[in-house]
């Protein structure tokens, strides 16, 4: 499992990255390259659905990013530089981040332990996927069939999110008013 | 177990963003390292040692070391739902830059309280 | 009795959302007529749904695909769930049916309702499931539409104001979403019974309260609750009178207090007795909300920011009653929910009226609208005094319940507190009756002409509603919110009745 | 927006074809194999995506694009209900799966009874909707109409 580790390492300095660098699209390209390694993550932990599934995600996420900050800017002013009103949130906020994590490793230490899944559902849709939906792929028979009211929720959420979207970007939300502020 | 707290210091790394960043486009950006952290924490409660992913190829195969399926169907949904909300986030920006011509929030806050 | 009428609370609404965009292209109008004709089927099957519940007493349980609790997801349907389908599509139908002369102000016809169904659809699959994951997705539709809705102005503020709510909020559904995964490692099921089963084995170890705070945390800020509340002030001003009116009457209800105490009683099984500290932090909660938000709402000139002030306020009160945590705490509570849903829709709707009649919210620029727009100032006051406790209107009712809840569990602090801050709820939604209604020595009455009939009658229908919750306050009362409070006392007995024997 | 060279659009051409048909492999595919319809439909997206980059696009094509990808959005949206509703109005459940719709054979195209269909109607509707969000984030200056 060191390539896990390796990966996870990897994911933090990327995320590093993408939040302190200067250039925002810089930026949106390592939010991509944390993307992509979630996908390969989920590989080595044999979920190849999700990896699919994250890779366009992930392609798609950048695309979007893209597509707005060349439309707009990609230069971000705020970062860069020493601040002194920063220092303490973040000292607050490395504070609190500790606590959490004490916190949640007294806590994880109640779950069971890593590779080791209770599969107390999973064993009867494992028994029961290809028999009683005729499905090979058995995620597919949990997300489509078993439970596929889930998913229909899942397809309503992007449903929302398409109509929101185009929703936003009407010229001018009320009648009368101009497009004021446009380029 | 080190996995799952890597996991959440991608969390606090990402919610550190949103929280203390004045940059529209870095507060998505942060948002999107959290919506990471916890898909990837909910598949890693799936794995399972010497696993082979849940899909039947032949009949007749043996099931007992699959992996825990649930946790995949799952976490596909929330990909989903997350891939939803950021291009939603990503519209109301691309307005308010419209708007205001900066992603400063500083120069953006109209409202108070 | 049988439970398939169940899914039709989501299906209805969803169905609508799919086809409005298809039939809008072709004729323009037919979004109202679609998105009314959804909204009272949605009603008439609530009134169906709790009418058979109250002659036959039992909880009924829809299993989609047919499938067994364990494998598939389960839709319940008890007195709780009743009580607060009835609230959320009572005033969805008002709000829908106002929001067809409201709209002429704006563009976007068919996206507002697409959007509006959309919100119907999350919160009524939000009340209906029986399923934690099913739970997180149909939070996501409600607060994803809501989100695109407060922002449907696309103005300056609106959009900003949009924003800030939004990152508030997903903050919120990925801690929903942490919590339900650190859930389903332990408890390995998804079916709340099956959970609430499956984790009463395990004991309350730091791991439960995790969980526990997680899912609390992500409530919180979904009712905003202070101090989670910051984005509330904001969002709710922000949209349209309909969605706001949606928003601080049900939304924040059904997503943070419905959700909430669902999970927290009949999932995790914690009560007064068996986790005190819990309990004595919502009272906390409640507290700071009732004092912040009224104290806050004082000092508003927006018409809309003031109610929504006293939005933050009133949940207080809903969660002191739940902290108190005994029969008439509860039931003062859920019975909140009701005078307050239909109490403050009908309070937005006037806010909407006078800004479709007069084009400003402030109240310093406002006055004497009582001559000209009659209707609308009579529902405001009378809104307004059951809101603030006044008999006999049903508002009254819900605080009288909540003190006695108080006053039964020895907290005579908090009777007096709950007492003391519904005079001042009278107070600051008053002066909105002074500034804008009555006639001000200094300035003459703002030109205005009562609102098209359609909104008249919607506000008139939450008036009468308003009025005769608290006239027939006893049937309501027998029949539905205290079998519904007894849903969540029970506690882990919810698993019981779900699964059978 | 302008398009790209002559190099570039053959080449996006040929490769949006494969990426379309790609899509579709792994939107019938969903119930034997990894992916299923949503991976599909976004592929299907990526492929229109690709052809209005390289060839650029004048206002009114994007406009008849949008009105067009948010209707067939609709419909598979109003595809997916029905399939859901069907079980539900032949008198058994909602969601009714395989008991409704056959099991078919086994590790065959044709089987997993409502997983098939299903995933054909959510490859339609993400792909049409992710290239409707595409257009109104990204492609050349127009704004949406109502």
């Amino acid at each position: 499992m060191i390539e896990l580790y390796v990966l996870l390492a990897a994911m933090i300095i990327a995320a590093l990255v993408a939040i302190e660098i200067k250039d925002l699209l810089a930026a949106a390209v390592a939010l991509g390259i944390v993307g992509f390694s979630v996908a390969i993550m989920f590989i080595l932990l044999q979920a190849p659905d999700l990896a699919i599934v994250q890779i366009v995600v992930e392609t798609l996420t950048v695309v979007f990013f893209a597509a707005v900050i060349l439309r707009t800017t990609n230069s971000d002013t705020t970062v860069g530089g020493f601040r002194r009103e920063l220092v303490l949130p973040t000292v607050v906020y490395v504070g609190f981040g500790l606590l959490f994590l004490l916190v949640a490793g007294q806590a994880m230490a109640g779950l069971p332990g890593f590779g080791n899944p209770t599969m107390l559902v999973a064993r009867e849709y494992i028994a029961l996927g290809l028999e009683r939906t005729g499905a090979g792929n058995v995620v597919a028979a949990i997300i489509l069939d078993f439970r596929g009211y889930d998913t229909l929720g899942e397809v309503t959420v992007l449903f929302t999110a398409v109509v929101g979207v185009l929703t936003i970007m009407r010229r001018a939300g009320r009648k009368g008013q101009g497009a004021e502020g446009r380029g | 177990m080190i996995a799952l707290f890597a996991c959440l210091l991608l969390l606090l790394i990402g919610l550190y963003a949103v929280v203390t960043k004045r940059n529209i486009i870095r507060i998505i950006i942060g948002f999107s390292l959290v919506e990471y952290a916890v898909n990837l924490f909910f598949a890693l409660v799936g794995f399972k040692h010497n696993g082979i992913p849940p899909i039947i190829t032949h009949l007749g195969q043996s099931r007992s070391n699959f992996v825990d399926p649930v946790p995949q169907a799952l976490v596909l949904t929330a990909i989903v739902i997350g891939l939803a909300t950021t291009a939603l986030m990503l519209a109301l920006a691309m307005r308010i830059y419209e708007k205001y011509r900066t992603f400063d929030i500083t120069e953006i806050r109209r409202l108070k309280g | 009795m049988d439970a398939r009428f169940v899914p039709l609370f989501v299906v209805i609404p969803m169905a609508a959302a799919f086809l409005i965009p298809l039939l809008a292209k072709l004729w323009q109008r037919s979004a109202d007529l679609i998105a009314n004709a959804a909204a009272a089927a949605l009603l008439g099957i609530s009134v169906y749904g709790a009418a058979s519940l109250v002659t036959e007493s039992q909880v009924l349980v829809y299993r989609m695909g047919g499938w067994a609790p364990t494998l598939g997801i389960t839709l319940a349907y008890d007195h709780l769930t009743a009580l607060v389908a009835l609230a959320v599509n009572a005033l969805g139908l008002c709000a829908l049916l106002f929001s067809v002369r409201y709209l002429d102000h704006y563009t976007g016809r068919w996206k507002f309702y697409t959007l509006f169904m959309l919100i119907l659809a999350g919160l009524n699959g939000v009340t209906v499931t029986g399923d934690m994951f099913n739970l997180f997705v149909f939070i996501e539709i409600a607060a994803v539409s809501s989100y695109a809705l407060v922002a449907f102005g696309t103005d300056f503020d609106e959009l900003e104001a949009g924003f800030k709510y939004m990152v508030i909020g997903e903050i919120g559904g990925t801690a929903i979403l942490l919590a339900i995964a650190m859930l389903y490692a332990r408890a390995s099921t998804l079916n709340m019974a099956v959970v609430s089963q499956v984790m009463a084995g395990f004991g309350r170890t730091p791991l439960f309260w995790f969980i526990v705070g997680a899912f609390l945390v992500g409530f919180a800020v979904k009712m905003a609750m202070v101090p989670f509340h910051a984005w509330l002030p904001d969002a709710h001003p922000s949209a349209p009178a309909p969605v706001s009116a949606l928003l601080s009457g049900v939304f924040i209800k059904v997503l943070g207090v419905y959700a909430m105490s669902r999970v927290m009683f009949n999932v995790f099984g914690l009560s007064r007795a068996n986790a005190p500290a819990f309990f004595n932090l919502l009272l906390g909660f409640g507290v700071v909300s009732i004092v912040a938000g009224g104290l806050l709402a004082y000092v508003q000139k927006d018409y809309k920011r003031l109610l929504a002030y006293s939005s933050v306020s009133q949940i207080g009160y809903i969660l002191i009653g739940l902290g108190i945590g005994n029969y008439w705490g509860i039931v003062g509570a859920l019975f909140h929910i009701l005078a307050h849903a239909l109490g403050k829709g009908l309070l937005f709707l006037t806010a909407g009226s006078v800004e479709h009649a007069t084009g400003t919210r402030d109240l310093d620029k406002l006055s004497g609208l009582e001559k000209s727009m009659p209707v609308t100032a009579w529902s405001y006051l009378l809104g307004s005094l059951s809101l603030a406790g006044v008999p006999p209107f049903a508002g009254f009712f819900s605080k009288f319940f909540i003190i006695v809840g108080a006053v039964s569990a020895g907290m005579y602090w908090l009777a007096i507190l709950a007492a003391l801050f519904s005079t001042v709820t009278l107070g600051y939604l008053v002066s909105v009756v002074n500034r804008a209604f009555f006639v001000r020595k200094d300035r003459e009455p703002t030109a205005a002409r009562e609102v098209p009939a359609s909104m008249v009658i919607a506000m008139l229908a939450l008036l009468i509603l308003t009025v005769a919750l608290g006239v027939g306050f006893r049937p309501v009362l027998d029949k539905l919110v205290g079998p519904a409070a007894q849903n969540l006392i029970q506690g882990l007995g919810y698993a019981r009745a779900i699964l059978g024997g | 927006m302008r398009g790209m060279s002559l190099i570039v659009q053959t080449v996006a051409r040929l490769l949006a074809g494969m990426l379309f048909l790609f899509g579709t492999y792994i939107v019938l595919h969903g119930h034997l194999t990894p992916g299923g319809g949503f991976a599909g439909g976004v592929l299907i997206a990526a492929a229109f995506i690709l052809v209005s980059l390289a060839f650029g696009s004048v206002e009114q094509t994007e406009r008849n694009s949008y009105t067009l990808s948010s209707v067939v959005e609709s419909l598979g949206g109003v595809l997916f209900v029905s399939l859901a509703l069907a079980g539900y109005a032949a008198g058994t459940f909602f969601f009714q799966g395989a008991a409704a719709y056959g099991t078919g054979t086994p590790l065959r195209l044709i089987s997993g009874g409502i997983i098939l269909p299903a995933n054909i109607a959510i490859g339609i509707k993400v792909g049409a909707g992710l290239f409707a969000v595409f257009l109104a984030l990204g492609a050349s200056r127009f704004v949406m109409k109502d």
